[in-house]
């Protein structure tokens, strides 16, 4: 696969997860596909932590008062309301974010996750990845399952600076659909194509094969 | 009483060298951008800014920074103005990450009297150095302390002469807790109407925080 | 989306013998009255109520009172309730005072994901007991902890059937923090609209903290 | 006097303090009467702690949806605002009250206060008084001079369960005006008729005459 159809497949899994009425916060990247391929009749409400729930695409005629959390021109759906800041982070710290969809550097088998700087690198700030980490009911991580020289992104213990402890649930790759356990990865679904040889050599940490392993499709 | 509407070069006479100012807006969206080309015409030097991001290039905070009068700056994310950062790697400029959460109840807690509070964001991170933690039913949680300054720049939609103010769409973000939280507190708004015009049970910020207004 | 909107029968349904449940209003003001007529009727007992107040004689969780369902109040006044004072002397009911800033406070709290805050208020006096004392800056806080709830109820002028709702004058006060801090969140409206009929810039509590919808 | 003249020289004075602008909260009793003897040109602006800035009296047709903190019907000024117990403890607690006027059973020259249980009486709880005395920038107490015992009511140190310690900057009695000061209660202004003797007498705490004491008037 190429880059483009493996990010196709994780975010199309992704999609999957939810169910109607579920309030979902997207981060820039790879997770803000996701709102693409939620399947139909499954109605989520997309938080934007700047300020609003029913995150929408732009009308055509940009208005400047309605951006996204990357102040781009945003729309809002029918029904959705704008807050202040404090609104807005209070619900995501109060557990009112059913999911959280982010992308990441390294994610390790605590559910540990570093994806906010690289020391000696540009360090762009935290923005609310932080709170969303630890204040959404469930996390789930978007990425590649290897970096761009190989290496594995899923670890025993993360090596870069942490952006939270023991936050993430789920982690969707092109390899597959893993959950964060006490015993590590547990791999429940294996992408076309790969084999579970394949999964464990590109994987640093534990990981357990779920008994009953399927194929992460993606329609 | 008397109409809270003024100049901008009264409300900018208000900014002195040295200050620490809020600036609301994410993004540069709820920035009181005229504010900006008055505080940069105007040269006042040696600013710690408190505001959620550094703007984008060429709007919001990230004028000030471009134009060397910022000292330390406040942030939650500084990613969209490389010049911050590049500022920050040759020492010209400090800056203070802080997530995004924390950073603006820290605001609400410097206006609502509140001396501190716990959260979870940043445990077990570099976000703790120097904090005190606290369990608290076997959770662990960072205690986060009130950010106060000495004048806040916030953008609105529309006030009424006494104050009150409501904001459309996004804009909202950081503007109603700083409105809070600064011991002089100035508006930029679109349009001023009079008292009774704006319903009463929709002012987003009462008007007893806002100090002055300046009509854009 | 489904609506939220519900019948009184099944909403009442929720609540169940030892819950705790924040019942919002200030001297019944924006009280969800009829939620406390059906709760009568039901006949739920040994409940922990939060709520600003005991009500007054006749209405608002008053009514929970003399009907002998309540285990325990917890509040910021029951001055204006005698039975509230004989009952806490005859030992059949017990009420715990707290600062009216501070129970809101703990109440948002609960709802925010913050571990708990600190207040100057009660520093030196009974409400002081128990409670850790923090010192920021040379000043002296209690820190208070989150308040949650099994149930809340709350009461609404108006909804659209996503649970967006506004308030109409005073009735606002402790409601829309419960509205953020309960398991389970329903609201008593006068009026039902279908989404978009509420301007999204006003809307006083966002339908995603809110679970149910009755009509009174 | 009669009870009724002195409470008018106390709500009388006391409404003198005040300049345009200004945003005050009145306790329930006595210091609710201020609001109808603030001077003409001064326009202060009454906090109702149970959510709104702009407190008028009650409209001839109550409106049930709009009272007061003591639950009774009130009316809202043109320009004034609602908003939720939160904000409004926001309000009083992050000093955005410039004045607090409540009664009191004690209050001492330590400016503690004393003024919400006496023990083994009906207790009816703080309400929204702690908040308010720890959180307005300028605390008055009106009160009569001494209890109808003849007791008073000025203390050194004050005997009940205190509402909060060292909050009280200014009270007003029957007897005078007094600041309270590091060195005791400041005695600045003696009511007509009244002599400095006779506030010693009734006064427990130290009391300090200040040099340039003046007749309190009530115009």
């Amino acid at each position: 696969m190429d880059a483009k159809a493996r990010r196709e497949l994780i975010v199309r899994r992704i999609a999957r997860e939810f169910k109607s009425g579920d309030v979902v916060n997207l981060g820039i990247g790879m997770p803000t596909q996701v709102a693409n391929h939620v399947p139909e009749g499954v109605t989520v409400l997309l938080q934007s932590e700047n300020g609003f729930i029913g995150l929408a695409p732009a009308p055509a005629e940009p208005d400047w008062d309605l951006v996204n959390a990357g102040g781009a021109p945003a729309g809002i759906i029918t029904g959705g309301c704008f807050f202040d800041s404090c609104t807005s982070f209070g619900i995501i710290r109060g557990g009112h974010v059913d999911y959280t969809v982010l992308g990441t550097l390294e994610v390790d088998q605590h559910g540990s996750i570093a994806n906010w700087m690289v020391p000696g690198k540009m360090v762009p700030g935290m923005g609310g990845a932080m709170d969303l980490l630890t204040g959404a009911r469930k996390v789930i991580v978007a990425t590649d399952h290897v970096t761009k020289d190989g290496a594995p992104k899923l670890l025993e213990r993360c090596r870069l600076p942490l952006t939270a402890v023991s936050a993430v649930d789920i982690i969707v790759t092109d390899m597959g659909y893993f959950e964060v356990t006490p015993d590590g990865f547990l791999l429940k679904e294996i992408a076309p194509g790969v084999t579970v040889d394949e999964v464990k050599a590109a994987t640093a940490g534990n990981l357990v094969i779920s008994p009953e392993l399927k194929e992460m499709t993606a329609p | 009483m008397n109409s809270k509407v003024t100049s901008l070069e009264h409300a900018m006479s208000l900014v002195h060298d040295g200050m620490t100012v809020m600036v609301g807006g994410f993004m540069a969206c709820g920035t009181p951008e005229l504010f900006m080309d008055a505080l940069v015409e105007k040269g006042v030097k040696d600013l710690t800014i408190i505001c959620n991001d550094g703007g984008l290039p060429g709007r919001g905070v990230a004028k000030l920074v471009s134009n060397s009068q910022v000292k330390k700056l406040i942030a939650s994310h500084v990613g969209m103005t490389p010049e911050v950062g590049q500022r920050m790697n040759l020492g010209t400029m400090a800056v203070e990450l802080i997530p995004q959460g924390t950073l603006v109840e820290r605001i609400r807690c410097g206006g609502a009297g509140i001396g501190g509070f716990l959260t979870p964001t940043g445990f077990g991170t570099v976000v703790q150095e120097g904090k005190q933690v606290i369990e608290v039913g076997g959770k662990s949680y960072l205690l986060e302390l009130p950010l106060r300054a000495d004048i806040a720049l916030i953008g609105g939609h529309k006030a009424d002469t006494m104050g009150n103010l409501i904001y459309r769409r996004a804009m909202r973000n950081f503007n109603p807790p700083m409105a809070t939280a600064a011991d002089t507190v100035i508006a930029l708004v679109r349009e001023v109407v009079e008292p009774g015009e704006i319903d009463p049970d929709f002012v987003h910020t009462p008007g007893i925080f806002i100090d002055y207004i300046v009509k854009a």
